[in-house]
C-alpha cells in the first residue's frame, strides 16, 4: 500500500450508514452496491480519523500515524 | 384454491411488511371473509428479518397466528431463511427471482417474481411491498381486486397513492403471468 | 491500549439503527477511557433502558443494564460500596431526565463521584419516538403527532440548579470534543454530566423530517457549535466545573472519624 | 355496521372514547404504547386532554386527580410501569376515585420480554398494592372484546368507584381484527350526590356501600385522603372506623360479585373435562373445545372475562356439578390454575403453561385434552 | 372575606406541635387567598404526605391529601381538567423535593399554573427527624445522628434551573413578607414556587440545640433578611419571575387548533 | 448470655451487623423509621455505609448495587414504600441478586393507619411485582425472632440469590422484649465461582440451580440485566432461554421449598382444632392454645415462620392426618386463610380476622376456639 | 375597652407556645398559668397584628382600625 | 404481691412516661423477670395522651399487649379519663393529688402522691416521670431497687443521672409513705 495511512473497513459491521463516506475530507470512501462503504481512494487518506470517529459501527479502522488513539 | 389462507409475508425491517399485512387483512375484511393480522415486535422489527401475519377465512378464525402456513412471502434471502420452515407441505413461496431458493424441499410450490426488478422499473424501491400484495393476490385470488386496490389507497400516504397503484398494478401483472407458468408446468 | 478493545466484539453489530448517534457517543466514550487506561476491572457502567441503555452490553466492564430510570441508584449502590470503582453512566434523554429525574438531581446534589453520559436524541428511541422532556417545543413525535407543547429541560441549567459540579456537553457531529467533554468529566471528581447530542433517524429525523442520518449529522453540525460565541446555535463546551466535597470522601471521612479509622 | 381493520390498543382507545374518557395520561411502555399515541392523536381533536407524564407513578396520580373533577380519566401501562403505579392504584381504591387502568401484559419478571406476551400480572392486578383492598379486572382475548371490556371497565368503576384493571396482553393488543365500533348502549355515569352541600357527607352510603363523591368545584366541598377516614372524609383512627372502612371498600366489591362477574360458558353442563381461560389463551382453547365436540368428546369451556373478583362460586358450582377435570391453559407459571385450586381439588386440575413468549397453540392444548378424556 | 373564614374550624385545633411555624405559613397563605377574595369553590388545595400535608385537611377548598411526594402530579390532573380552578399545592421540604422531585421539576418545565408552596422545616417532621435534601451540611437529625454530611438543595436554584417563572422565599418570622410572596404567587400564571421557611422545634430544634419555638424564631429572624443586600444571610424574596407560555392554555389553544375550537 | 431490652425494629439493625450487612440505604416511613435510624448510628461506626435515599425506589436500586459488589445489603420500609420498591424487587429477583427488604407493615391500603399494626401485605410480598418471580418472606412474633429471622433472611438470601423479605409489622417493630443477643452461628456467603474469568458463566447452574454471581470488580466481568438472558448474562429471545430462565428462578425456591420452609408446631398430632397463624397474632394463638390444652382441649397451633414459599404440602398433610378445623387469626379481611384454602377445604377453616388497628386479644380467639372444638 | 384595638385570644386553641408574646413590641401579652396566651396590658396595643400572624394555632383575632384582613 | 403485673404509665406527649416504661421493664429484665414493653404511637404522642404498657411476669408472656391491668399511672386527668377503664377490678391507680378520682369505680385501690409537687421541690417538672416511677416501685415491689436505679442511671441522658436518681430517691420515699398509709387504712 502506498499511502502512509491504511484505512481498514469491517463489512461484517457496516450498516451501510454513509456517514464516513460524508465526513471523509479527502472523498477517500465510497459506497459499493449493497450501500456499504469502501475504500476507493486510499492513497488520498490524511489519516484525520475522522470516519472512524463518526463510524456508529465500529466499523473503521485507519492505521498509521495516527494522531489519536 | 383454499378458502382458507395463512399467509405471512417477511422481509428486512424497513420493507413495509407490516403495512402491506394489514392491507391484505382490511382488504379480505371489506369481502366479508374472517381475517386476523398480527406481527412480530421488537429487536428484530429494527432492521433484521420482519414478519406479518395474516389469517383469512371464511370461517371463524380462533387462534390468532399461523398454525399451517399455505403461503410465504419472503422479500429478502435472510426472511426466506428465518421462516421458510414454517411452510406447511403443499404451501406456497413467493419471493424474488434473486433469491436463492434452492434448499427448499420439493413439497413447497416455489413462485419466483421479478420482484426488484420491475419495482426498479417503477422507479421506487419502497414499493415492494405492494407490487409483492399484487403478486400474491393474483396467485391465490384471496380478495377481490376492487377491495384490493381500495384498501391500498387508502393505507398509504396519500402523497404516494398513485405510486403503489402502479406497483400493484404491475404486481398483480406479474402474478398472472406466473401463475399461468405454473399452471402450464 | 486501543479503545476498541474495550469492546466486547461478540456482541457486535449492536442493535442500534444505521446511522444512529449512539454509537458515535459510545466510539467518544471508549476513546476517552482508552486515554486514560482505565482498567476495565475496575470499571462499572451502569445503564438504564432506553437504545442508549443498551449500552451497556457492549463494552466490556462490569456492566449493568437495571430499570427505566434506576441507572443513577443502582450506581450509587455500586459507588458507595466501591468507592475506588470507577462507576460510569450511560443514559438517555428520557431514561436520565423524564423518569430519572429525581435520581438524577439527588445524586446531583450529593456531588456522587459518577459520570453520567447522556445520549440526546430529543426522543424516546426504544418505544418506536413519543416526546421526550428534552424534544423542542413545538417538534414532532408518535405522542404528539399534532407537534409538542411541552417546553424541553435545558439540561445543563437543570444539572446546574441540582448542584452538579461539572457540566459539559458534546455532540456526535463532533465527536473529538465529545471526547474531551466526557474524558474532563471522568477526571472530575464529583457528579459529572455530559449531555451528547445524537441523532435517532428512525423515528426523531423521520417524524421531523429531518432526512437521513447524515443529513441530522449535518444538522448538527451546523446548529451546534463548539466556538465560545455560540449566537443562536447550541453551545457546546463546559458549562461548569467546580468544586465541592465529593459524596463518597465525605463519606469515607464521616466513616473514619466515627469509626475512629476503623 | 361494517366492520373495521381495528388493532387491539387501538379498540380500547375507541372503546375510551366511545365511552367519554376526557382524560388521559401516561408514559409509554411496550406492548402498550400505541394506546397513548393514539389518544395523543385522538383526544385533542375532540377537545379533551393528553399528557404525556414524567412517569407511570405521576400517570396514576393525575388520572385520579382528573377523576376527582368527574372527568373519566385512564392511563395505559405494561410490567414494569403497574408496578409503578400500584401506590396509587391503592390510593384510588382507598378514596374510591373511578380510573381505568390497562396492563397490555408482556413477558416479566423485571424488563423480562417486552415485546412477547404473558399473563403473568394476573396475581399482581389483585395484590400489587398493600394492604387489603378491592379491585376489578377484565381480560379480553380478542379486538372485539377489548372493545367492549373497555367500554365496561369504565361503567364498572364509575358504578362501583374503584379503580378497574383492564388485563390486556401484547398479542390481544397488537394484532387487528375486524370489529364493530358501535356505539354502545349504556354509558354509566357515578352517582351524584342527594344531598345539598351542607349536609352532604362524602363517604356515607346506602346499602349498595357505594359513595356518591361529588366532582370538585361544583359546591361540594369536601376532604379526601389515603388515611383511614369516616364518613365525613377526614382522618379517624378510631378503631370502628378503621374496621368499617376497610371492610367496606371491600364489601363493596365482594358484595356486588355476582352482578359484576362475567363469564362465558360453552358446552360444560355435561363436560368431562372443562378448559378454563381467560385472555388470549381462550382463542386456542375455543378451536380445541370445538374441535373435541364434533367428535363428540365431552369437552366445555368457560372463558373468564372477569378475572377479579374471580368467579370462585361459578367455578365451584362447576365441579360440584360435573365433578369434570379442569385444564387450564395460561401464558404463566400457573397463576390461574393456583387460584381455582381454592374452588376445584388440586389433583382435578391439570396446567397447561406456557412461558417462552409464544402462544399456547390449539396442538399444544388438544394433546392435553385428549390425554385427560381418555 | 376573613382569612379566618376560610379555615375549618371544626378541624381545629391542628395536630401541629406548640410553636410549629407550619400554622404561621398557613396564615400566611390563607391571608393571600382572603385578599385575592378566592371562591372556595373554585379553589383546589393539594397535598402529599407530612406535617406540613396536613394543612389541606385544615382549610375550606376542594382539598386532596394524597401520597407521599405526589402532590403536583395528582394536582396536574386536576388543573388539566378544571383549567379555572385555582390549585394550591401545600408540601413539605421532604414532600416537594425528596421523594417529590421529579414532579416538582416537570411541572417547573411545563410551566404549569400551580401554586407551590413548600412548608421548609428542614426536616422530616411527620416521621419524628430525619434528615431531608434540604437540611443544612453537618446538622444533625436521627437518621444523621453524627451530623448529616449530605449537601442541601438551594431550592431557588433548583425551581429555577428546572424552568419555574416565579420563585420566591419567604419565613415564617415575617409573615407579611410570606403573604406577600405567597400573593404574588398566587397572582403570577405559570408554575410558582413559595419556599416557606418554618420551624419545627420538636424535631429540628430539638436535634440541632436550638431551644424553643420562640428562639427557632429569633434564629430565623436574625439569620434570613428581606434585604437585597443580604450578605451571608439567607435572602428572602422574589427570586425569579418571567413570562412563558403557560401549561394548561397551551393545551386549550393546542386543543383549540386541533378541533378547529371544538 | 445476659438478655438485653430490645425493641424488634433495634433487634433487626443488631442482627443484621451481626449477619455482616455492610451497606444499608433506606428513607424513613412509620413504623419502620427506627431501623432506618439506629443504622445511620451504628453502620458508619464500623465501618459501613447508611445512606439515606430520595426515596425508596432508590433505595431498592442501590441496595441491588451495593450487593452486586458482594456487600450484603438491606432496606427497611413499610406499606406505601413497599408498593414502590415492587418494580426492583422483581428486578433482584430476575438478576438474582442477593438482598433483605425489611417490612413493618402498617394498616393499609394506601397511607391507612401510618401508627397501626397489619398484615395485610401478605400477599403483595409474594405478587406485588409483575411477571411469575420467586420470593422468599419470613414473618417473627417476637424481639427474639426478629433478631433470630433478620440473620436468617441474610443466610436464605445469599444462598438462594434471592430478594428475601421480612414481614414485621408494628407490634413486633415496636415492642421491648428481653432478647440474646448472640453471635450466630452460621454465616452463609453466596458462592463463589468455581471457573476462572475467561470460562466463567455468571448464570450458569448446577443440579442446586443456584447461580455463582461474582462480585463486581475482582476480574470477573460480566453483564446483568433485567431483560431475560442466557447463561452468559447478555439478552436473549429465544424461546427456551425465555422458558428456561423463568422456570429456573421460580423452581429454584420450589425445588428447596423443604429446606426454606420452617415453622413451630405445638400438639398438632390428636388436634381437633389447629390454629394457623404468623407474626404477632401467634401470641395470642400460643396462648389461647396452651390454655387449652390445659383444659384437655385438643388444640394446636401452627405458627408459620416462613410464610413464603407457603407450606402447603405441610399443612395439607396436617389436613389429610388429622382432619381438623383449622382457626386463622390474622390482622387482615383473610389473606391467610385464603390462601390456605388451597391445602385445606374452605368449610374447615374458621377465620379471625382483625382491622380495626389492634391485636386479636386471646379472649377474643378463645371464643372461637371454644366453638370450634364443641 | 379603651384602647383602639381589642386582643382577643382563645384559650381553647392556644397551644402556649409563646410567640405571641416574644413578637408583640407593646409587651401587651404574657402568660397564664398553665402557660397559654392572655392579654395583660389591653391598652398598650397599636393594632400591628405581629402577634396574630405569628399564632400558629389561630389563637388570636386583634379588632379595631386594621392595616391588613 | 401478684408475681404478674400488668402496668400502664400514661401521661401528656412530652412527660417521658415511655422512657419510665422502658426503665421499669429493664430492671424487671435485669432481675431475670420476663417482660414486654409497648407503646401507643400515632397522632396522640404528639400532644395529647400518651402510654406505655409493661407486663413484668415469672411465667413465660405470650400476648404482648394488657390484658387485665392491675396498675395504672396517671399523670394527667386526661390520661386518667382516657385509661382508667382499663384496670381490672382490684387493680391500682396512682396518681398526683391534684387529679380528680370522684368518678373512679370502688373496687379500684386509688394511690394519689404528691407527685408534682415534690418534683417542684427537686426544682424540674421534667423528672415526674422517674419520681412517680419510684413510688410506683415502692407500692408494688415488682422490681429490685437496685435494677431499678441501675436502669435509671444507664437509661437518662449522662447530664442529667444526678437529679433523675433523686427523683427516684424522693419517688421510693413518697412510695413507701403511701403504702404504709394503704396497709393502716
Ligand atoms: C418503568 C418503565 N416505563 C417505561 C418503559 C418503556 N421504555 C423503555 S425505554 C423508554 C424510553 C427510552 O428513551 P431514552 O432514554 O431517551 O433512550 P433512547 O431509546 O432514546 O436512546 C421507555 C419509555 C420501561 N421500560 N419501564
Ligand atoms: C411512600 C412513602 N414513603 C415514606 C413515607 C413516610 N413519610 C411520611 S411524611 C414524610 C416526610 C415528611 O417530611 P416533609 O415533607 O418535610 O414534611 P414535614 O413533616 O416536615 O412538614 C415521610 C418520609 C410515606 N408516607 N410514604
Ligand atoms: S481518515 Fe480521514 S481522510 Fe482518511 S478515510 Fe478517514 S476521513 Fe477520509
Ligand atoms: S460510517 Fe460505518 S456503518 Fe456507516 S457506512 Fe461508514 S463504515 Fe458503514
Ligand atoms: S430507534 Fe433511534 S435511537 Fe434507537 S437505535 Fe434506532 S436510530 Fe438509534
Ligand atoms: S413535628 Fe415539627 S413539623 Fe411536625 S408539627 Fe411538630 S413542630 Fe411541626
Ligand atoms: S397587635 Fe401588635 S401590639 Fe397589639 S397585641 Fe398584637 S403584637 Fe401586640
Ligand atoms: S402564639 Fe398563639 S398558640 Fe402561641 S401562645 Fe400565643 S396565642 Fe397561644
Ligand atoms: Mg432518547
Ligand atoms: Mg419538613
Amino acid at each position: 500500500m502506498s499511502g502512509r495511512f491504511q484505512v481498514e473497513i469491517d463489512p461484517a459491521y457496516c450498516k451501510a450508514c454513509r456517514l464516513c463516506i460524508q465526513v471523509c475530507p479527502k472523498k477517500v470512501l465510497a459506497q459499493r452496491a449493497d450501500g456499504k462503504a469502501i475504500v476507493e481512494n486510499p492513497d488520498d487518506c490524511i489519516g484525520c480519523q475522522l470516519c472512524e470517529w463518526h463510524c456508529p459501527d465500529f466499523a473503521i479502522t485507519i492505521k498509521g500515524e495516527k494522531k489519536n488513539g | 384454491m383454499s378458502k382458507h389462507w395463512e399467509i405471512i409475508i417477511s422481509g428486512s425491517g424497513g420493507q413495509g411488511v407490516i403495512t402491506a399485512g394489514i392491507i391484505l387483512a382490511a382488504a379480505a375484511l371489506k369481502d366479508g371473509k374472517n381475517v386476523i393480522q398480527t406481527q412480530s415486535y421488537g429487536p428484530e422489527a429494527r432492521g433484521g428479518a420482519s414478519r406479518c401475519e395474516v389469517l383469512i377465512s371464511e370461517e371463524n378464525l380462533a387462534y390468532p397466528k399461523v398454525q399451517q402456513c399455505n403461503m410465504l412471502v419472503a422479500l429478502t434471502q435472510e426472511a426466506l431463511n428465518k421462516y421458510s420452515s414454517l411452510i406447511a407441505p403443499g404451501g406456497m413461496l413467493i419471493t424474488d427471482k434473486s433469491i436463492d431458493t434452492s434448499a427448499l424441499s420439493n413439497d413447497i410450490i416455489v413462485l419466483k417474481a421479478p420482484v426488484y426488478s420491475t419495482v426498479a422499473n417503477i422507479g421506487n424501491l419502497m414499493v415492494a411491498n405492494i407490487l409483492v400484495l399484487g403478486v400474491l393476490n393474483s396467485v391465490i385470488d384471496a380478495v377481490t381486486g376492487d377491495s384490493l386496490a381500495a384498501a391500498v389507497s387508502s393505507r398509504v400516504p396519500p402523497s404516494t397513492i398513485e405510486l403503489n397503484m402502479k406497483a400493484l398494478t404491475e404486481g398483480n401483472r406479474v402474478g398472472k403471468e406466473l401463475k399461468r407458468e405454473v399452471e402450464i408446468a | 491500549m486501543n479503545y476498541k478493545n474495550y469492546l466486547r466484539w461478540n456482541k457486535l453489530p449492536h442493535i442500534w439503527c444505521p446511522g444512529c448517534g449512539h454509537g458515535i457517543v459510545l466510539g467518544a466514550f471508549l476513546r476517552a477511557v482508552a486515554q486514560r487506561e482505565l482498567n476495565k476491572d475496575d470499571v462499572a457502567v451502569v445503564s438504564g433502558i432506553g437504545c442508549s441503555s443498551r449500552a451497556a452490553g457492549y463494552v466490556d466492564f462490569n456492566t449493568l443494564h437495571t430499570a427505566h430510570g434506576r441507572a443513577i441508584p443502582f450506581a450509587t449502590g455500586i459507588k458507595l460500596s466501591r468507592p475506588d470503582m470507577k462507576v460510569i453512566v450511560l443514559t438517555g434523554d428520557g431514561d436520565a431526565t423524564a423518569i430519572g429525574g429525581n435520581h438524577f438531581i439527588h445524586a446531583a446534589r450529593r456531588n456522587l463521584d459518577l459520570t453520567v453520559i447522556v445520549f440526546n436524541n430529543n426522543i424516546y428511541g426504544m418505544t418506536s419516538g413519543q416526546f421526550s422532556p428534552m424534544t423542542p417545543h413545538i417538534n414532532f413525535a408518535t405522542t404528539a403527532p399534532h407537534g409538542n407543547f411541552d417546553y424541553p429541560f435545558d439540561l445543563v441549567e437543570l444539572a446546574k440548579g441540582a448542584g452538579a459540579t461539572y457540566v459539559a456537553r458534546g455532540a456526535a457531529a463532533y465527536p473529538r470534543q465529545l471526547e474531551k467533554a466526557i474524558g474532563q468529566g471522568l477526571d472530575h471528581e464529583g457528579f459529572s454530566v455530559i449531555e451528547a447530542m445524537s441523532q435517532c433517524p428512525t423515528y426523531y429525523g423521520r417524524k421531523n423530517k429531518m432526512g437521513t442520518a447524515e443529513q441530522m449529522l449535518k444538522w448538527q453540525k451546523e446548529n451546534a457549535t463548539v466556538s465560545s460565541n455560540p449566537g443562536e446555535k447550541i453551545p457546546l463546551g463546559v458549562f461548569v466545573q467546580v468544586e465541592r466535597p465529593e459524596y463518597t470522601k465525605l463519606t469515607g471521612q464521616f466513616i473514619d472519624s466515627v469509626s475512629g479509622g476503623k | 355496521m361494517a366492520k373495521q381493520l381495528v388493532q387491539g390498543n387501538e379498540a380500547c382507545v375507541e372503546a375510551a372514547i366511545a365511552a367519554g374518557v376526557s382524560f388521559f395520561a401516561g408514559y409509554p411502555i411496550t406492548p402498550s404504547t400505541e394506546i397513548a399515541e393514539k389518544m395523543a392523536e385522538k383526544l385533542p381533536a375532540k377537545g379533551k386532554v393528553f399528557i404525556q407524564m414524567e412517569d407511570e407513578i405521576a400517570s396514576m396520580a393525575a388520572i385520579i386527580g382528573a377523576s376527582l373533577t368527574g372527568a373519566k380519566s385512564m392511563t395505559a401501562t405494561s410490567g414494569p410501569g403497574f408496578s409503578l403505579m400500584q401506590e396509587n392504584i391503592g390510593y384510588a381504591a382507598m378514596t374510591e376515585v373511578p380510573v381505568v387502568v390497562v396492563n397490555v401484559q408482556r413477558g416479566g419478571p423485571s424488563t423480562g420480554t417486552p415485546t412477547l406476551p404473558s399473563q403473568g400480572d394476573m396475581m399482581q392486578a389483585r395484590w400489587g398494592t398493600h394492604g387489603d383492598h378491592p379491585v376489578i379486572a377484565l381480560a379480553p382475548s380478542s379486538v372485539q372484546e377489548t372493545y367492549d371490556l373497555t367500554f365496561e371497565a369504565f361503567n364498572l368503576s364509575e358504578k362501583y368507584m374503584v379503580p378497574v384493571v383492564l388485563l390486556m396482553d401484547e398479542i390481544v393488543g397488537h394484532m387487528r381484527e375486524g370489529i364493530e365500533l358501535y356505539k354502545p348502549e349504556k354509558i354509566i355515569d357515578r352517582r351524584k350526590p342527594v344531598q345539598s352541600p351542607e349536609e352532604y357527607l362524602p363517604y356515607q352510603t346506602d346499602d349498595s356501600l357505594i359513595p356518591a363523591l361529588a366532582p370538585f368545584g361544583q359546591g361540594y366541598r369536601y376532604h379526601v385522603t389515603g388515611l383511614i377516614h369516616d364518613e365525613t372524609g377526614f382522618p379517624s383512627n378510631s378503631p370502628k372506623v378503621i374496621e368499617g372502612l376497610v371492610e367496606r371498600i371491600n364489601k363493596k366489591i365482594d358484595k356486588h360479585a355476582d352482578e359484576i362477574i362475567t363469564y362465558n360458558s360453552f358446552d360444560v353442563d355435561d363436560a368431562d373435562v372443562v378448559l378454563l381461560a381467560y385472555g388470549s389463551p381462550v382463542r386456542s382453547a375455543r378451536q380445541v373445545q370445538q374441535a373435541a365436540r364434533q367428535e363428540g368428546l365431552k369437552v366445555g369451556l368457560v372463558q373468564m372475562i372477569t378475572v377479579w373478583p374471580f368467579p370462585h362460586k361459578v367455578l365451584s358450582q362447576l365441579y360440584r356439578q360435573t365433578e369434570a377435570t379442569f385444564i387450564v391453559p395460561e401464558l404463566s407459571l400457573g397463576q390461574l390454575a393456583d387460584e381455582l385450586s381454592k374452588s376445584v381439588p388440586r389433583e382435578k386440575i391439570l396446567r397447561v403453561n406456557r412461558n417462552d413468549g409464544s402462544l399456547i397453540t390449539p396442538a399444544q392444548l388438544d394433546a392435553v385434552v385428549r390425554e385427560a378424556v381418555r
